[in-house]
């Protein structure tokens, strides 16, 4: 019974470390899991040399106070070449809108962004993270979600000296500053 | 057939506990056919033309307890499906005869029709099951969407934002603003909405008297062409009725009006017949005939 | 010689698919690692077989025209945690019914979607098109109006490689053809 019992575990912990996008504590796991910290340690080693005997594509290794999944230093070539070519080098509609999004209502929480765009835009965010046009900045006091603001790079790429000098809106739009001043206040 | 399938449940139907009247939310179903779906399901009907003629009572009532809640466009799907529904029925509750003339033809042709839509509906109504079933595992499936590793983050080729200043604060404006349906307006079609119910009303009212009256006093309180436009209906439908006779002595000359009927005859089914239409127009006027003259009542299921 | 070789690509393969963030095509990865697409694919079942078998945390799937790697639905519960909002709205069932019929009968216009469903479809197929799960391609020939279609994103969220992979209608009715093509000609 045991191994099955640690095949489940096994796979409960790495479906876990495949979504998480910071280190994760073997704590946190355990108590995730129902389990042990102990077991879950123990775990944590057998997959790490579990991946080095199969030379999978990938390692799991301790980083900072928990353990995260990494490409494998062997091929990283493959995978610079991929992200070298294989990445777009324009921005997608939804990128481009969430970024315009954030110039004009930072410093936004991403679930205000979420709201305001009727979509989740969990990974447009992390794009624009990763393409260094948009940066966290502190948290908002009443929800405690990380605050988008927009980068030196931004401003860069659209030839501005300051967020000041995008265009006014409310020509744009008639009705922009009641819904602006609308939504602010949820 | 899947019960979970159609939008609509028991749940929906019940009686309204102040006028006793019989209320239904028609518009938890998604149009005639899932609520005839619905309904044969319901009796654990297969769908065959009996089951339709089974349950066509049920789905008139439906639609007379629905009253204003459906729209027009609406409205006029489901009174289609049910002059069909009432056909075949008849065609049912008849001896068999044969088929005479061409209406007869036409009524043939529309039942084969709407058995058809029907079973296309259901046919794709159960491919939305397959879907429904694979998104419900994809949900399950998360796939990896985290941050790139810093040391590719620096390979990521140099990001293109593709608009200049003025596009990308139109992308702003558009994406800050709400959600809005985009819509053709068709609010200028609607002028003020005129009952031909209460025109009807007006006019037993003032008939009952017994004078003969000129049908340009009949309307001088009117303030819009739109009901003058429906207190000549209703005229006419009380003319029909036999409540009001008619008299015009030349051409496009004065119409004279006089109540023929008992003058204590509220004729309750005359408004029936207009049913709340507020676009009082023939060929709906037919379709609610075919409903109202039905006379029943609705009741609970 | 041949099996290290195999590692090699399998362990390169493994490495891309997990720094992806959309399904990539066998031809893309064949490309990137300069080896015949064939091999690729064989490598791409292999994997997905191979993790199947050891049961692991994680699938590979074809998803839409490429593949992808998924936690396991079997630890979906431990996973959600994670997964943050916004990713989970469901489809309606009138959604759910203009997607059948649009996958089915693509390219189609609105009103053939409307006289098979009943009712008036101008609201669910705006949701569908700026949720991006159905696009605009083109316009009826006759009637002018917009010919709507599946898109990648559709296949994506409900698991399919491609709309050949739907049930076949013709059990479900065998008269739905004729009836079919005879109202497509009004």
């Amino acid at each position: 019974m045991t191994a099955a019992i640690d095949e489940h575990l096994r796979g409960a912990v790495e479906a876990i470390l495949f979504v998480v996008d910071t280190p994760v504590p073997a704590a946190t796991l355990a108590e995730l899991l129902d389990v042990e910290e102990v077991i879950v340690t123990e775990q944590l080693h057998a997959l790490a040399s579990e991946y080095e005997r199969q030379h999978r594509g990938f390692t799991l290794r301790p980083a900072g106070e928990g353990w995260r999944l990494y490409t494998r230093e062997e091929y990283a070539e493959h995978v610079e070449r991929y992200v070298t070519e294989g990445q777009r080098a324009r921005l997608t509609q939804a990128a481009l809108e969430t970024l315009a999004v954030v110039a004009y209502r930072q410093p936004v929480t991403r679930s205000r962004i979420s709201a305001i765009r009727g979509v989740s835009v969990d990974g447009v965010i992390r794009t624009l993270l990763s393409r260094g046009l948009v940066a966290e900045e502190g948290s908002d006091p009443q929800t405690g979600g990380g605050l988008y603001v927009t980068t030196e790079l931004f401003l860069e790429k659209l030839g501005l000296s300051s967020v000041s000098e995008l265009p006014d809106l409310a020509p744009l739009l008639p009705d922009v500053e009641s819904v602006l001043s609308e939504d602010s206040n949820p | 057939m899947d019960e979970a399938g159609g939008s609509g449940t028991a749940s929906d139907i019940g009686v309204a506990p102040g006028d006793g009247r019989f209320h239904v939310t028609l518009t938890n179903f998604e149009g005639p056919f899932d609520l005839l779906l619905s309904l044969i399901s319901k009796h654990k009907l297969d769908v065959t033309e009996i089951a339709l003629s089974q349950v066509t009572d049920e789905f008139i009532n439906y639609i007379e307890a629905a009253g204003d809640s459906l729209d027009l466009g609406q409205a006029t799907e489901f009174v289609v499906v049910a002059a069909t529904l009432l056909d075949l029925k008849a065609a049912r509750l008849l001896p068999s005869a044969d088929v005479e003339d061409e209406d007869d033809l036409a009524a043939l042709e529309a039942r084969d029709l709407l058995f058809a839509r029907l079973l296309a509906y259901r046919a794709f109504r159960e491919a939305a099951d397959f879907l429904r079933a694979h998104e419900l595992d994809q949900s399950r499936r998360f796939s990896r969407e985290v941050s790139l590793e810093p040391r590719f983050a620096g390979a990521l080729p140099d990001v293109l934002l593709g608009v200049g200043v003025e596009a990308f604060a139109a992308l702003a404006a558009k994406a800050v603003q709400p959600q809005v349906p985009v819509e053709v307006s068709t609010s200028h079609l609607h002028v003020p909405r005129v009952s031909v119910r209460e025109h009807a009303g007006i006019l037993r009212q003032r008939l009952a008297g017994g004078a003969t009256t000129s049908f340009r006093s009949l309307t001088s309180d009117c303030s819009t062409t739109l009901e003058v436009v429906a207190r000549f209906l209703a005229l006419l439908d009380l003319h029909t009725r036999g409540s009001v006779s008619l008299e015009q002595l030349t051409a496009l000359g004065e119409l004279h009006v006089r109540w023929t009927a008992a003058k204590e005859d509220a004729d309750p089914e005359a408004g029936q017949v207009w049913d709340d239409q507020e676009q009082p127009d023939g060929p709906d006027a037919t379709q609610a005939q075919v409903v109202g003259d039905d006379g029943r009542q609705p009741r609970p299921a």
